[in-house]
């Protein structure tokens, strides 16, 4: 065993799994806002994510088409991608809500869940129709911008890039922007109200299916922004990018307490980092006997455990059941 | 004989305390009601009765054999059935079929009886389903058999829920406001008809009421809870002269009904 | 197709249609004629024209005739069985694609009912229903192939001489029930949704380690998979060579396919309707419309969602091994999470907890992708090498990636949100049995 | 109503079937041989397999003289495999049911061919794959199977001993996409790279498309000379990016699953000078197929796609088997078995090479070839060109 080596990678696994962990908590938000809100697990948002990433990358291609990529700073168009993925990704969440799940509202559970798994089967084939024609290629590269890929060197071994701070900067401030929408504005409130209990909500003059399509939009809007930064950072992207991902942000999101903004936050990053150590140092450990495949296995290994063991998840608290 | 005893029952939910230390018991063959303003408890109570929560102190016998802990179906099979407060009826089912649920746990067949349709089958099923056409006609029901339980109208869905429990082969019945959206008159047929139940098929039964009239004319005993303690507790009369009783019901007439 | 329920008798003949008209419709000599003029004309038609898909699909619509017209259930039964028993191997021996289809859609509509038992009736949403389908298929794939000598320290015994594989058919029953069970016990108590997304989870397992048991241990091959897997023994080859008929294997092993394949559907079939109109059936149903109140009138939850698992995935155990022996070579590309959606499909298509729903279901999604998605990819293909311009665009500019075919995700997904938002219970929707079909005992029975 | 329902749903099954009603009835008749191809038509590999069906449509149409002569039609018959083991077994049995059909030219993926040919072997039908480079389409010893192109052991071992002669590796890293042929190909690596006493200091597996990091990282730790990829250019690429953006600066070689013009367009500068192997080199390399690429420029109206002119050269060999076959039948309408029996005595002088086939189906001498990625795709170089026999061993 070559300790050495194990030691000399794990600042650099921290990091990984820190990128990660934050990517999964930003997609974890939506599933967790859309839950909390409807109790519905929200299947298609692992292609809203995936279509902000498609956003972002469309975007660039056009403008470095056109000469554009040169002419602006590269932040500038970073923000501005961010936020038109955010656009694009939370006004498409709001169509879904309103087309597959809002007839289906007061339906047995199953239903809207099996109508959300076929808004995310059709989503990716309409992306990968919609890029087969237009650019004929489905597997699209983002351009790279020589600014975020600059390493910032800390010791001999550590190193990382500017985008990974990147990531880890913009998914702080949108958790804590939202955590402050949540808790401390009037939407909030009403959102809080909603999930709590929707009739008396509705009955306390809040209007119940706008508070949703907020919901929905600023979720998806999250999403969207994670697919941007998704994009930025491992600088590919496929109508299929989303479900491994999305899977892992629902993990994430059960994992940290459903329903909860710092609990995503938490789960995500625990799950990201279980990941990235898994992924890293399994081969290294076992000689090559389990390779970095076996992190999903994990991955889902403690999703059944949690789940099993504490429901609620990490910072969850006891609900009450409704009977 | 003691038929249903509980002692020192609590039921917490994260801060919020529903049921605080009840004491309570019930002998064979009689009729009992708990009452109490919103969110006092009742259902909740209940509830530990039935095994869908299991209290956090305090123990609960049936035929003085402790449930705590049991699954709610094993409860039944120890001769607890119930109604709820807001009809759970299997609202795609027919009625006979909703019924026949209700027999389930004394349906001795194997799994090879059913693929295999044994004699066995044939009797098991046969004794079932003529059960369950009694009991529809008991409550009132017949003709109804193939209707969906949801397109009953609201009186025969909670014929049907009982006609369900009964299925059960139940030596107590807990019926969660039984008579809630139902007219003086047919409240007060149903109240004949569990008199017959007690006289015709020994059942002892357990009510959550809100109809005083009702409850004051049928019970034997009356339980009063309030924030999840008991305050009153004895014959009607005497519990509807309880000061603390009245106060529980003035005191909060105004407020109107707390949540949760 | 044994036993389904008539859809509608001729005694509940419609008031509001013609007299003559209802005459007709329940004049039994004349819909046996038009049964036997659509079923014999077109399968004389793929005779004639083997390689035409339309004529195939003229027979496949005849069969749903028998199913639709008001004839009463022996007189289907007996055309069901003429169609599939006589008339399909006949024309599969003809043209062996169409043997190739008949066997999946066979082996799917098994699946749809097992999943059908889980989410139609039992109302437990399983994304991972495949997982038990590459069990039952690896069971056999491992010992039916010399792939077990590569992990067992045992010389010479693999693969398995071709009868075990009758052994494996009840082996992959049980490991299939086996595997659902041990998913079932830790998952079963979580609430509906939170059960999907740990099925799904364990679904990505199983094909994760199959893709990886490759080392320390060599299980599974991984992604190189497993070849050869021996097939069944063509046992009735001598007794068919005793009344003078000689044909190869490459003829009698996909008869020998399709007639297992038809037999366990039958059976599996026939299982769904005895355990649904059973205290069994009506208890899963009970826990689909309301699991507290079902439990507090005596079901016992975890026991019969237990049964529910255990009982789909038999089935696709069985189906399993049956795929692996028919395919010669699996790798665990062919169960993925797309494979899952698929069944679901089906059962959804078809309409959840509805067994003739589940069947027309399975049928109609294999044949769409089968030949239908196929037909169009191909047709499109010719059209592009034709080189046509239809309004200015050359049809040659056609992005290869646009092939119907590969949309299968968009189609399925379709297929779900339609489904849900128009019509939850399906195209053909569970009928609840009326009161007259219970047996009530009155005649001393047997 | 039922009435209403059944006419809903004939109505719905006629305009279905309606559809895909082109050129199915009929083409039966006296005197037509047919050769299939099953390629993948559809999907993400659908650029080869469409130019594979192209080319052996250009073979047909340029060299079915003698066939013709000799008093049949000849008739291309192409089926899409989608890339998936299902789709062409149940594609097999179609094949088979169609009796005209004489010789399976394909197919593109080995996880599809090895359970299709089984189905040939049935009827004894022969194939002859100009692209399948597993080793076991061969090694299974069918008297049916035949190829053209080389094997991937030796295109392991081929780019092993480059690794170590041409790159002077002393160590290298293994990562692959856990696929049949991905693994497949990385196994060989592997096994040469160790044979020739070059260090491997990783060998990891992986289906992830994007987030290559926890992969990565231990290779910066571990510094290797080079990486090699096992698996195809959707995933090869942004590996490749992904490492050299983390830094590291090893280089970076594949097999001719990355072989696309794909890879450049994802992978950027970040492929430009890498290495990689392939046993289906551009036409500018056969001196004999620039001829067939102007054809099929002029056909087609659009350049051949790797494994084009292994299926040109596939369906010649086709063609002068099914001629023999004739010969041998005094005229007449040659058997399946005929026709496969046949193939194997073919000599051919093809455009990529001279194809002559050992007992197993193995070409006696393939043709590999080490390509250099440039920043234009058309610029890549050929760096190294051998013509080995195929191993007669099992491995």
């Amino acid at each position: 065993m070559d300790w050495e080596l194990l030691l000399a990678i794990f600042p650099q696994v921290v990091m990984d799994g820190l990128v990660l962990g934050f990517m999964y908590a930003l997609i974890a938000l939506g599933y967790t806002m859309v839950y909390g809100v409807l109790e519905l697990i929200n299947f298609a948002h692992s292609e809203i994510f995936m279509v902000g990433g498609f956003v972002g990358v469309e975007i660039l291609l056009t403008m470095q088409a056109t000469g554009w990529l040169d002419t602006f700073n590269p932040f500038v168009i970073l923000i501005f991608i961010i936020l038109m993925g955010m656009a694009v990704s939370g006004v498409l969440a709001v169509v879904v809500e309103r087309v597959a799940y809002r007839p289906l509202r007061g339906a047995p559970r199953l239903i809207p869940l099996i109508s959300a798994i076929g808004v995310s089967f059709f989503l990716q084939d309409l992306v990968r129709l919609g890029e087969s024609l237009w650019r004929n290629a489905f597997y699209l590269t983002y351009p790279s911008f020589a600014a975020f890929n600059t390493r910032i060197e800390i010791a001999e071994t550590i190193d990382f890039s500017v985008k990974s701070v990147i990531v880890v900067v913009a998914s702080l401030a949108m958790l804590f922007a939202l955590q402050f929408l949540v808790t401390r504005t009037k939407l909030g409130k009403a959102i809080r109200a909603v999930a709590e209990d929707q009739p008396t909500a509705s009955l306390m003059g809040v209007n119940v299916n706008r508070i949703i399509s907020l919901t929905f939009l600023i979720g998806g809007a999250m999403g969207g922004a994670a697919g941007v930064l998704f994009g930025v950072q491992y600088n590919t992207i496929n109508p299929f990018t989303g479900f491994i991902p999305g899977i892992k942000a629902f993990t994430a999101a059960v994992l940290g307490g459903i329903g909860n903004i710092p609990g995503a936050m938490v789960g995500g990053l625990v799950l990201g980092l279980l990941e990235a150590f898994a992924a890293s140092y399994l081969s290294l450990l076992t000689g090559g006997a389990f390779g970095a495949e076996y992190k999903d296995i994990f991955a889902f290994s403690i999703l059944i455990v949690i789940l099993i063991f504490r429901p609620r998840g990490l910072l969850g608290e006891v609900v009450r059941e409704r009977t | 004989m003691t038929l249903l005893e509980a002692r020192g029952v609590v039921k917490r939910f994260g801060g919020l305390t529903a049921v605080n230390g009840v004491d309570f018991s019930l002998d064979e063959g009689r009729i009992a009601s708990v009452i109490g303003p919103n969110g006092a408890g009742k259902t909740t109570l209940f509830n530990t009765f039935t095994g869908i929560y299991a209290p956090d102190a305090g123990d609960v016998r049936v035929g003085g054999r402790s449930i705590v802990g049991l699954t709610p179906d094993r409860i039944t099979t120890l001769g607890v059935a119930r109604t709820f407060q807001n009809i759970r009826l299997f609202k795609n089912m027919t009625v006979v079929e909703n019924v026949l649920v209700g027999m389930h746990a004394r349906v001795a067949l194997r799994l090879w009886d059913v693929v295999g349709h044994t004699p066995a089958f044939r009797r098991e099923e046969g004794r079932s389903v003529r059960q369950a056409l009694d009991l529809i006609g008991l409550v009132g029901l017949s003709g109804k058999e193939d209707a969906l339980a949801r397109n009953l109208p609201y009186g025969d869905q909670r014929r049907l829920e009982i006609a369900r429990a009964l299925a059960v082969g139940p030596k107590l019945l807990l019926l969660d406001e039984p008579t809630a959206g139902m007219t003086q008159g047919e409240a007060r047929e149903l109240m004949a008809f569990l008199r017959r139940l007690i006289s015709e098929f020994g059942l002892t039964i357990l009510l959550i009421e809100h109809n005083m009239r009702v409850v004051m004319e049928i019970s034997d005993r009356v339980t009063v809870l309030d924030h999840g303690e008991k305050i009153a507790e004895g014959p009607p009369a005497q519990v509807q002269r309880d000061a603390r009783v009245i106060e529980a019901y003035l005191g909060r007439g105004r407020a109107g009904a707390a949540a949760p | 197709m044994t036993d389904v329920p008539s859809p509608s008798g001729p005694t509940t003949g419609a008031v509001d249609v013609a007299p003559g008209l209802q005459r007709w419709r329940s004049h039994p000599v004349l819909l046996n004629v038009l049964v036997a003029a659509a079923l014999f004309g077109s399968a004389i038609l793929v005779w004639v024209v083997p390689r035409s898909i339309i004529a195939f699909m003229a027979f496949q619509a005849s069969l749903l005739v028998i199913y639709l017209l008001p004839l009463d259930v022996r007189t289907k039964l007996a055309w069901a069985a003429v169609a599939l028993g006589v008339l399909m191997p006949m024309l599969g021996t003809h043209n062996g694609y169409y043997m190739e289809v008949a066997i999946q859609v066979g082996i799917f509509v098994a699946l749809a009912l097992g999943l059908n038992i889980v989410v139609g009736l039992a109302g437990l949403l399983d994304l991972g229903y495949v997982a038990f389908y590459a069990v039952g298929a690896y069971l056999w794939a491992i010992f039916g192939s010399p792939q077990a000598a590569k992990f067992l320290p045992i010389e010479g015994v693999f693969p398995l001489p071709a009868p075990w594989f009758f052994a494996f058919l009840i082996l992959g029953l049980a490991v299939g029930a086996i595997t659902g069970i041990l998913l079932g016990l830790p998952v079963l108590r979580l609430r509906g949704d939170y059960l999907a997304i740990v099925t799904l989870g364990f679904g990505e397992v199983v094909r994760v380690l199959a893709n990886n048991l490759d080392k320390p241990w060599n299980i599974t091959n991984g992604p190189k998979g497993i070849t050869p897997i021996s097939r069944p023994p063509l046992f009735f080859e001598p007794a068919l060579s005793a009344l003078g008929i000689d044909a190869p294997p490459s003829v009698l092993y996909p008869l020998l396919f399709y007639f297992m394949v038809l037999g366990i559907a039958a059976v599996v079939i026939v299982i769904n309707r005895r355990l649904e109109g059973s205290h069994v059936g009506r208890a899963w149903e009970a826990i689909r419309e309301d699991e507290v109140a079902a439990q507090a009138m005596g079901v016992p939850l975890v026991r019969m969602k237990l049964l529910a698992f255990a009982i789909g995935a038999s089935f696709a155990g069985v189906m399993g091994v049956i795929f692996s022996a028919k395919q010669l070579f699996i790798s665990p590309e062919s169960f993925t999470f797309l494979e899952s959606i698929g069944v679901l499909a089906m059962v959804i298509l078809g309409g959840m907890g509805s067994i003739p729903g589940a069947i027309i279901g399975a049928s109609a999604v294999t044949i769409l992708n089968l030949q239908v998605l196929k037909g169009l990819s191909l047709w499109l293909n010719e059209l592009r090498n034709s080189g046509l311009t239809v309004l200015g665009y050359n049809l040659a500019d056609l992005p290869s990636q646009f092939e119907p075919a590969k949309y299968e995700r968009m189609i399925f997904g379709m297929i779900l949100i339609l489904m849900m938002i128009y019509r939850p219970a399906g195209i053909f929707p569970a009928r609840r049995r009326k009161l007259e079909t219970y047996h009530r005992g009155e005649e001393p029975a047997a | 109503m039922i009435s209403r329902r059944s006419l809903f749903i004939l109505t719905l099954a006629l305009a279905v079937a309606a559809v895909p009603a082109t050129g199915q009835l009929g083409a039966q008749g006296k005197g037509t041989i047919k050769i299939a191809t099953q390629t993948p038509l559809s999907g993400e590999l659908a650029a080869l397999g469409e130019g594979m069906k192209l080319a052996t449509q250009l073979a047909i149409e340029q060299l079915k003289g003698p066939v013709e002569k000799a008093g049949f039609k000849v008739e291309l018959v192409p089926f899409d495999d989608q890339a998936k083991p299902d789709v062409g077994v149940a594609n097999a049995k179609n094949i088979l049911a169609d009796k005209d059909i004489l010789v399976v030219v394909g197919h593109l993926n080995s996880g599809v061919a090895l359970p299709a040919s089984e189905v040939y072997k049935e009827a004894n039908l022969a194939m002859v794959s100009p692209a399948n480079t597993s080793p076991l389409i061969t090694d299974r010893g069918l008297p049916n199977v035949s190829r053209v192109c080389g094997r991937d052991d030796v295109q392991g071992a081929v780019a092993a001993q480059f690794a170590k002669e041409n790159l002077k590796a002393k160590s290298v890293y293994i990562v692959h996409n856990k696929n049949q042929y991905g693994q497949g190909i990385a196994e060989f690596f592997q096994e040469w790279s160790k044979k020739n006493g070059v260090n491997v200091v990783g060998f990891e597996g992986s289906e992830e498309r994007a987030n290559f990091d926890p992969i990565l990282t231990p290779i910066k730790a571990k510094n290797p000379d080079v990486i090699f990829f096992g698996g195809e250019y959707p995933q090869a690429a942004p590996l490749f990016r992904q490492a050299r953006e983390k830094g590291i600066k090893s280089k970076f070689m594949g097999p001719d699953g990355v072989d696309s013009s794909e890879l450049l367009k994802l992978g950027g500068d970040a492929v430009v000078g890498m290495h990689y192997t392939t046993v289906a080199g551009g036409v500018k390399e056969y001196p004999k197929a620039k001829a067939f690429a102007d054809s099929f420029k002029k056909k087609f109206n659009k350049d051949p796609e790797p494994f084009a002119a292994q299926s040109y050269d596939s369906t010649a060999i086709a063609l002068k088997a099914i001629e023999a076959a004739i010969k041998d039948a005094g005229g007449k309408m040659p058997t399946r078995d005929a026709v496969t029996k046949a193939v194997r005595k073919v000599k051919h002088s093809g455009i990529t090479s001279a194809v002559e086939f050992d007992d197993k189906g193995d070409p006696k001498k393939a043709t590999y070839l080490i390509y250099q990625v440039a920043k234009k795709w058309d610029d890549r170089k050929m760096v190294k060109r051998l013509e080995i026999a195929a191993p007669q061993k099992k491995m």
